[in-house]
């Protein structure tokens, strides 16, 4: 029974893909798309980790698609051109390197599965190894504690896309258009419930991070989320200056992590050790805002932001 | 641990339509799109060819792709960024059309 | 086979039969209003019927409580994008999606 | 203390690069400057362990490496790390000209240039190869941000070209480290060396790395995207990239063969990467001869010279290695040098085509002298690093009698000098135009501006690597990798 499942997603999964990229309109490529995103999130799921599912489907396919969305709008908005079809020869030949490269992960990827060892010296190592950071959930223990300059550097990596994003921009484009606020009654009444919603699953996120599925990328990409809507509702605007807020909101992920492991250095401890669960928590939240205040941009294509009263 | 040949079959079919579309699109938002979806296979390959410890699929791998998903974001963000820009400045959206813009 | 999973097994086959009628009715009716109607009526109450079946298996309390939150939420969202939607097809009279004709490669 | 200078290396910048995104614009120079100017001199301590240990290892966070990321320095990092410590101080204090830290576009510029010097010590350091995508994606963000900041239309397309060849490296080297993941069950570099063996899987994972690698390297013939992205680049950025950027990734390539596939490298593919380097030197320097642009120029130039760095692999031995460690140096300090230089022509003449940069050497005396200087390293005339390398090179070829290296080296050395005394020729010409008559005076040299002076310092730099090479080849000796017996 539950083969019949992987191969209903696996193949769901290729047939999304199909239609995402090749042929149809743009517009429903990118619908396809996000529903491809939703997929990998259930293939996750069937693969025992939840953690990756939300990451997926928040980040994978929510902002993503939201992303693609705006950039296609944004395209059509300044009527860029559509450029013309790839000549009939380059497409046999993209076809044939295509299948090829096909053929050659599917071989490759079923030898590495047919000849997996008793599993990775990694993983047991962290089997035995979380137990002793008081976290139940051993993927935030790996990102966290056991592996966590890369999420270190994984935050300054959002950070290094906004300043290259807005370094795109020049200094003459104070922000990027955005489709005019759909501000029907029924929206105020949406954005009135769904915004705390989305603070309070985000806090959730976090909270239970430790133990059970979650932690601060879910979290920032469901807070990202409510912005977006917020954006999209007329109440929040994008700003042609970033205010102080902001600033420290898009470089709090790093500073704090990179605080708290330098700080544990000058006492002695191994650099970007992690002093108990309290300090994970407070990685973790910063780390939250800096990804959700940085994903708002980054849909917003502006340099701040700017919230209006309700009229 | 579910059935891994499954997922990686799914993975290489996925992986092998990307990179078709990304030879084959002239339009860079679907050259993006068949990144992403890419790297989405990929991930799937590096979570399943991984032993499983006792049981369950090891733990981490998982957290390389949450890693690797973010910084996936990060990526494309910026290259829609770019996208728009080069659109506004140069009316194209494909790399295909050299316009000559040397001085 | 007791009670319980009898009235989750018909409440879930009640569910996804509602489902499929939603499906069918985006399938087959001609224009925009009336294939959202048919999605945000069948769709709505097949969801109730699966979380409640599901709400049944699962046995604990909370769960159950959870799994209606899930219908809840699914509901405002469904219905306000149907607004949102309804109302772009009533303005622009152009039944199919936006950007459904240009088929860029 | 040790782990105080490597942790500086990291995050002095890092945390500088946070503080100028945040701080108001008159306060963003001194946090350039305290996240910049330290770094030499944290790297001192570090060279010292070196010298003795031989290798200095951190294990971050605490955790030893099959759960944990460990941080390794030996010879060939600590070359690179010093090459990129006086690039990003060197031609930072150039970029400072154009952007200074104050004004409006300065604030972005200077965040992505002191995040990409902390990514680039982030990922010399490294010893775990899911940590180096990680290091690898932030150099390629941080780098493209920077050539674009100036918004021109040919950069911005050559951006988006060189974004869409490095995204699709990335996932060839990281479908890589899923199949050695997969195998050896451990991340760390080394440690997977160890455990896999010469079997198909290895090798495959090994073989996709390297071609994702090689795109982000430019090697030929995956060149494509260099030339329109270093010739379109503002001038302190193309410095940065041709000196650095694409080196990091040659870098791995070395890790990766060197040292990860120490005692398994499949021996049949080391010529195959002979070639690719030997097809890269003349493609590059024919098509740098045919330019008419002078930066175009420079950039096909790197596309030549990253053969050099390729040849290692059919000359693998002492000589070789030292050979091949040498040029990245050498190479690094030159070729910022040059296109510094190219950049002040650029600004002061107001073009760089050479069909009208005749008699410009009067009006820029010291940047012709520059160029001068770094060509003569580039070409190889005694007494520059790059004669250095390029000896040690033909003694490493002469010792395995690999004649079809041997002819490529030289040819490479005559190329340069074709594409290198050509522009100079132009520029030392006596403008028989009217362009002097009608000023009646010839042009008078602008003023000696520090800029100028810090482009020589590099080409000094370059030159003084050729006077004293004895200390850097004695530490890579002590440094050689498992596979190479002394």
């Amino acid at each position: 029974m539950s083969l019949a499942i992987d191969l209903l997603i696996a193949t769901g999964l290729v047939v999304l893909a199909w239609q995402a990229l090749v042929g149809g309109s743009l517009f429903r490529g990118i619908v396809m798309f996000i529903v491809f995103g939703l997929t990998m999130a259930l293939a996750w799921a069937r693969l025992g980790s939840p953690d990756l599912a939300m990451a997926e489907a928040a980040i994978g396919a929510g902002v993503t698609g939201a992303l693609l969305m705006i950039a296609y709008w944004r395209l059509r908005a300044l009527g860029a051109n559509r450029p013309a079809p790839r000549s009939p020869l380059r497409a046999r030949v993209a076809l044939g390197v295509g299948l090829l490269s096909a053929v050659l992960v599917a071989m490759i990827g079923l030898a590495a599965v047919g000849a997996i060892g008793p599993g990775g010296e990694a993983g047991q190592a962290l089997a035995e190894a979380l137990p002793a950071t008081g976290l139940g959930n051993p993927i935030t223990g790996v990102l966290v504690i056991f592996r966590n300059l890369d999420t270190l550097l994984e935050v300054a990596v959002l950070l290094a896309a906004y300043v290259a994003s807005r370094a795109v921009m020049g200094d003459d484009k104070a922000a990027l258009p955005l489709p005019p606020a759909q501000d029907a009654p029924l929206v105020g009444a949406l954005v009135a419930v769904l915004a705390p919603l989305a603070v309070l699953v985000a806090i959730y996120l976090l909270k239970a991070g430790s133990q059970l599925p979650g932690g601060a990328f879910q979290a920032g990409a469901v807070l990202a989320a409510g912005g977006v809507l917020l954006m999209l509702a007329g109440r929040l605007h994008p700003a042609p200056l970033c205010g102080v807020g902001l600033r420290i909101a898009l470089v709090a992920g790093t500073v704090v992590f990179s605080g708290v492991g330098l700080i544990m250095l000058a006492l002695g401890q191994p650099l970007l050790a992690i002093p108990g669960t309290w300090a994970v928590y407070l990685i973790e939240t910063a780390m939250m805002i800096s990804i959700g205040a940085t994903l708002v941009l980054l849909f917003a294509g502006s340099a701040g932001l700017t919230g209006t009263p309700r009229r | 641990m579910s059935h891994a040949e499954v997922w990686v079959i799914a993975a290489a079919a996925v992986f092998g339509i990307g990179l078709y579309s990304l030879l084959i699109a002239s339009h860079l938002l679907r050259q993006l799109i068949a990144i992403k979806v890419m790297g989405s296979a990929i991930f799937l390959v590096l979570v399943v060819a991984a032993g499983p410890i006792d049981g369950a699929l090891d733990g981490l791998p998982k957290a390389l792709v949450l890693t690797g998903i973010v910084i996936a974001i990060s990526a494309i963000a910026f290259a829609l960024a770019l996208l728009v820009r080069l659109a506004e400045v140069t009316g194209s959206t494909s790399l295909e059309d050299e316009a000559d813009d040397d001085r | 086979m007791n009670a319980l999973e009898g009235l989750a097994a018909l409440l879930l086959v009640a569910g996804s039969s509602f489902f499929l009628a939603g499906t069918v009715g985006l399938l087959r009716f001609p224009d925009a209003l009336s294939r959202l109607h048919a999605l945000t009526k069948a769709d709505n109450v097949g969801l109730l019927l699966i979380c409640s079946g599901l709400g049944v298996l699962a046995g604990s309390l909370q769960t159950a409580g959870m799994l209606l939150l899930v219908w809840l939420l699914a509901m405002l969202a469904a219905t306000v994008s149907a607004h949102l939607i309804a109302g772009r097809a009533l303005a622009d009279d152009t039944p199919e999606l936006p950007g459904e004709q240009d088929d860029t490669p | 203390m040790i782990a105080e200078a490597l942790a500086g290396l990291v995050f002095l910048p890092l945390l500088a690069a946070c503080a100028v995104a945040v701080v108001p614009k008159r306060a963003v120079g001194v946090f350039v400057w305290s996240g910049l100017l330290p770094l030499p001199a944290l790297l001192l301590p570090l060279t010292e362990a070196v010298w003795r240990e031989g290798l200095v290892r951190l294990a971050v966070a605490g955790f030893a490496s099959p759960l944990g990321i460990e941080w390794r320095v030996d010879a060939l990092a600590l070359v690179v790390l010093w090459l990129n410590a006086l690039i990003a101080v060197f031609v930072g204090l150039y970029a400072a000209r154009d952007y200074p830290p104050g004004s409006a576009r300065g604030g972005r510029f200077w965040a992505l240039w002191l995040l990409l010097t902390s990514a680039m010590n982030a990922l010399l350091l490294s010893a775990d190869l899911f940590n180096l995508f990680v290091t690898l994606e932030l150099v390629t963000l941080a780098a493209i941000g920077l050539l674009v900041i100036d918004g021109k239309p040919a950069a911005l397309r050559a951006a988006m070209r060189y974004l869409l060849l490095a995204l699709l490296g990335s996932l060839f080297y990281l479908l890589g480290v899923a199949l050695i993941y997969g195998q050896a069950g451990t991340l760390d570099l080394y440690q997977a060396g160890e455990r896999l063996g010469p079997g198909l899987l290895p090798v495959t994972a090994l073989v996709l790395m390297t071609m994702g690698l090689l795109v982000k390297s430019a090697i030929f013939p995956l060149h494509g995207w260099l030339p329109a992205a270093h010739g379109n680049a503002p001038g302190p950025v193309s410095a940065v990239l041709s000196a650095m950027v694409v080196k990091v990734s040659v870098y791995l390539i070395w890790r990766l063969w060197l040292w990860l596939a120490a005692d398994w490298q499949p021996a049949w593919a080391l010529p195959l990467l002979g070639l690719l380097g030997a097809g890269a030197i003349l493609y590059g320097s024919v098509l740098a001869f045919l330019q008419v642009r002078l930066k175009m120029m420079v950039a096909y130039s790197t596309v030549a010279q990253l053969g050099y760095l390729m040849l290692l692999f059919p000359l693998l031995g002492p000589l070789g290695y030292s050979a091949a460690s040498y040029h990245l140096l050498s190479h690094g300090l030159a070729k910022a040098a040059m296109f510094l230089a190219v950049s002040n022509i650029l600004a002061v003449m107001g073009t760089d085509r050479l069909d009208r940069l005749a008699g410009a050497d009067r009006r820029l005396p010291l940047d012709t002298l520059t160029l001068a200087l770094a060509g003569v390293s580039i070409l190889g005339l005694p007494p520059s690093g790059g004669f250095v390398s390029k000896w040690l090179m033909l003694q490493a070829a002469w010792a395995i009698d690999g004649w079809l290296w041997l002819a490529v080296i030289l040819a490479g050395g005559l190329l340069a000098a074709a594409y290198l005394f050509r522009p100079l020729a132009v520029l030392c010409a006596r403008p028989a135009t009217a362009q002097a008559a009608d000023d009646g005076s010839p042009p008078s040299a602008t003023g000696l501006h520090w800029s100028g002076v810090v482009a020589l310092l590099l080409a000094l730099g370059a030159l003084a690597a050729g006077l004293a090479p004895a200390p850097v080849l004695a530490l890579l000796e002590r440094g050689l990798p498992p596979g190479i017996l002394p």
